[in-house]
């Protein structure tokens, strides 16, 4: 196994990817901005680099620190969590080149799945269910009207290299699409560099639903079931679940074999997540691949067991994947988690601030994963995740309730947090049954 | 102007260092923090103690983490300046191990003149003096790891 | 100029920093927040004092609540005496329900007269006064619930 | 369901209360002496009511204080926890004379529980395998001098009334019973008011195997397993796990067979646990019932998913046991719990004091209950367990693992902890292979 391991994270991530190494007997470099001295994964890792000033693209967006605070500590491996170097190709290759392993697939697979065009070919052509679309970046306007014409409207434009909405355009007749071509390549440009884009179908309620997935080197391929993240605003998501009320088993093999299907093609390996859209007809197609660890793992290893992080460390360093041949995973009970975010839970606006009080849920079927404790300031630069309460029961209705209790008992002073307006979604009878789609939120907020 | 964020940690600050006063002024804008003078405590042992009412004198926030305070005695003297590394990598004094470090202490130094080298991913980062004056210490022995903003160097700029 | 949340946040910090003052001037907008000045603290510890004991008297943390704060007015006034309930019970201010109630405000009592009765498990529990004076206040009303510690009377106690 | 239950509790044990009621949609009273008034089950209930002073005598073990609290708030039952009154047949009794639920056994059988040589010879009478010895109370010492001889020495007496190990004595030899018997007597007088003896066979090297029951009022009785506590300083738990690494199925069936009996015996109603002594030979004899919930309950929970607590308001309402009639319960996987006391790891010697900073672990298979929390003074007062470590694994190897890591993460200032030992315990080549008896603290720190 390695023997060192540098953490290109902060926050929860950081701390849950120390754990992983803890229980392996690796040791752990944690690397922080200037304004992060005092994080918890700063003190719980064996050693720390300060690696830059506090904007990100200074410190943990800086792929020359990064890559010098492994040399400097003689780090073998670099995870990198979620969010920041995660998901970038070059810095893959970098970390490949230095004669250092990358915890996460390769970089032809980030790329490959990256583009989100190139994406949907590489399903189309492994007989993954993929919307009505494009085969590939659409070439001009006309071609995309031409398309639409043939699919039917409503049909939705997307940046190729996109993703969190931006470039993104919803047409319900061909005179929207005429309008909406354009000023979505310009913010496509703008925000990704690459004013390419792709179109596919809208579905009009879709539900969310994503299949975590393992792949290691000696070629097998597990997934590990699906989580349910319909609940989300402004393609953020707030509470996830697993198993999802909408899939009966008939449906989770199909679109479990889906998942296995685009991860073979991606030529993947570690763990990731495959992204479908789920229509109310029971129709399924393939969104995205998330080729990192997500913030909503632990949903997972709630309901299965599995440690996903461990397994990302194992697989990476050459090892097969710890799950038993036979062993068939299936989901026992149910989970949910719960994203506590320092905002206001009426307008949304961050809350950084300095933590006064903090008391955790515990007891019965709660995990929490967090980097926060009384006397830490939430810094304003980085995303407001505070903490994970993660909730497991013996079935949906009682983690359900559990959930309530275990956020009722959730006591934070000095920042506001999402507590409250995840508390008010458990009330919601639509929440409660199980009848979510995307624009939940929407309506639930409207 | 400050950021608020920015006034919040002057004001911790200044109440965890017991600094007496700190005031800002520019372009129109004033801040003054002030503190006090600490409390004088008397401690006498006895026993019966009521907890409840221990407990609302007590408490060093654990919020209060003193990170902030400079630890280096070379940077709190007014008339040395010091020369933090910008960017993590390996501290090497000379361009080669047969050459001369590029400054000792007691050396003159100018705006620009090089101090040293941070070596990080293959690249040799020269790093320049940004001040006049004479080198008093190297904080960093040939060869080691640096972090950023890790000291370099104090210099006794020229008046 | 800071935002109300932000003014807030920053009386907040004063008073659990135990910074004495902060003005902020701004655009023809001035903010100043004063803290309290420090009370002189006597603590007796149980048990063997260290520096970390000390250290702990200085500032009144934000997690403290200050439940231990006496918050009536009565109990702090000098040659005020307050008869707080012994037990916990239903508080009646008669012998029965017909009866005139034990005491009233203004009326003088003395020590070992009863003032009310506590009940508890059917047990009708006599308090009696501890001091000569004169009731001022009754701070519970009849039939009401009351906790162990709970203020039941004050009695301004004769010279 | 109750609309109100009582708590007559503090600590880590009465949060844990108030977890199972806010999932049953019960409403909570915290009681309280004067130094708890910041405890965090006072935060935690709907309502609160201070008993008393800081004594326990004069609060919490004060029966008149603790029924007057439920009826001026109008509780409808009452939850004992552990310790104070929970073991108290004459509370019981007090509670149902008084209209009220006592969420527990009935007075009845507290009282056959709590006299050892009675439960013994109820035992014995049901089939339940106990060490040779005497069938009651000795009348005297020539009558335990004549046993002894028969069944042979080592011999332990013990205390009729007892517990905590005050009014033992071991006897090697004819010389020390005869020494040993006047003592141990006046020992067991003052310490119980009630000087009678019984008398054991003494095992050499046993295991403190206990197994967890629930009985409900329809006349079901399950267990769910067993926990092993063997690592014990002085009678005080340190470290518990299950399953025990001593058992194999076909013993774990006999002796889940024989704590079923023993509950029947004692027409049992509610959860328990039957405590068994488990000899190196295989064999095993029954040592004692608790008759409560108990400190390591959560071991049971983590590897059966089964809610104690809960069941124990459900049974004591009158409803049937939710654990479905032809669920078979298997232990999934391998817990430990670590007792986090804050005392001195060398000296024991206890260590109230103010916590300054606190942060708990989370991360996958880790639980912590407590009533901690950054700024909470620890008061001199009562009991001084902190925290409970509770950690799953797939495995016993994966719970060790686990369980390094969790107590590593578990960072706290301002009072001395348990933790140092427990790590050194989880260095213990022993300990790691299972080689434990009750005897293996004193080798330890030997």
């Amino acid at each position: 196994m390695f023997s060192k391991v540098l953490i290109a994270n902060r926050g929860e991530i950081a701390v849950r990817i120390i754990a992983a190494c803890k229980e392996l007997g690796i040791q752990t470099v944690a690397v922080h901005s200037d304004a992060d001295r005092d994080c918890l994964h700063v003190h719980l890792a064996d050693q720390s680099v300060c690696i830059g000033s506090p904007f990100p693209v200074s410190s943990y967006l800086n792929v020359s620190a990064v890559i010098a605070a492994a040399e400097i500590t003689g780090a073998e491996a670099i995870h990198p969590g979620y969010g920041f170097l995660a998901e970038n190709a070059h810095f893959a290759e970098i970390v490949r080149d230095c004669g250092m392993v990358f915890i996460g697939p390769s970089p032809e697979s980030i790329r490959t799945m990256g583009n989100k065009s190139e994406a949907r070919r590489t399903m189309a052509a492994s007989d993954v269910p993929i919307l009505p679309g494009s085969d590939g970046p659409l070439e001009n306007r006309k071609v995309a009207l031409a398309l639409a014409g043939e699919i039917g409207y409503p049909v939705i434009l997307k940046a190729s290299s996109g993703g969190g909405g931006r470039g993104m355009r919803l047409a319900w007749h061909e005179g929207e699409l005429v309008s909406a071509y354009d000023s979505a390549a310009a913010e496509a440009a703008s925000a990704f560099g690459d004013g390419t884009l792709y179109l596919e179908k809208y579905v009009e309620k879709p539900r969310h639903i994503e299949f975590q997935i393992l792949a290691d080197g000696a070629g097998r391929v597990v997934h590990l079931g699906e989580r349910e993240c319909s609940v989300q605003r402004r393609h953020q998501k707030l509470i996830e679940e697993s198993p999802s009320a909408a899939l009966g088993s008939e449906l989770r093999e199909a679109m479990g074999r889906a998942a296995i299907a685009a991860t073979k093609a991606a030529r993947y390996v570690n763990a990731g997540t495959v992204e479908f859209l789920l229509a109310e007809d029971g129709s399924f197609s393939f969104m995205e691949m998330n080729t990192r660890i997500q913030v909503e793992h632990p949903v997972t290893e709630m309901v299965t067991g599995v440690d996903l992080v461990k397994e990302q460390i194992r697989i990476a360093f050459g090892e097969p994947m710890s799950i038993p041949k036979r062993r068939k995973i299936r989901p026992n009970g149910h989970a949910f988690e719960f994203r506590v975010n320092a905002e206001d839970p009426e307008t949304f606006a961050p809350s950084p601030g300095l933590i006064e009080e903090l008391t955790l849920p515990g007891g019965p079927g709660v995990r929490v994963d967090t980097h926060i404790y009384a006397g830490y300031s939430v810094p304003p630069y980085y995303d407001s995740l505070l903490a994970k309460v993660l909730v497991h029961g013996a079935d949906r209705a009682e983690a359900l309730i559990r959930s309530r209790r275990a956020l009722e008992m959730f006591r934070i002073k000095g920042v506001k947090t999402s507590i409250p307006l995840q508390l008010r979604i458990l009330d919601d009878e639509d929440f409660l049954a199980g009848r979510i789609d995307t624009h939940f939120m929407e309506r639930f907020l409207g | 102007m400050l950021k608020f964020e920015e006034i919040c940690e002057l004001v911790r600050l200044v109440g965890s260092t017991g600094v007496a006063r700190v005031e800002i002024e520019h372009g129109g804008t004033r801040i003054e923090v002030e503190g006090r003078p600490q409390p004088q405590v008397i401690v006498s042992p006895a026993a019966g103690l009521d907890s409840a009412a221990v407990q609302q004198v007590v408490l060093p926030s654990p919020a209060a983490p003193d990170t902030a305070v400079v630890d280096d005695e070379d940077s709190v003297a007014g008339d040395h300046h010091l020369v933090p590394s910008p960017i993590v990598g390996t501290f090497y004094r000379a361009s080669n191990p047969e050459s001369d470090p590029f400054v000792k202490v007691g050396d003159e130094v100018r705006v620009g003149q090089v101090l040293c080298i941070v070596e990080a991913m293959k690249l040799m980062n020269e790093i320049e003096s940004d001040v006049d004056g004479t080198v008093v210490k190297v904080h960093v022995d040939n060869g080691e790891p640096v972090e950023y903003g890790q000291p370099l160097f104090t210099i006794r700029p020229t008046r």
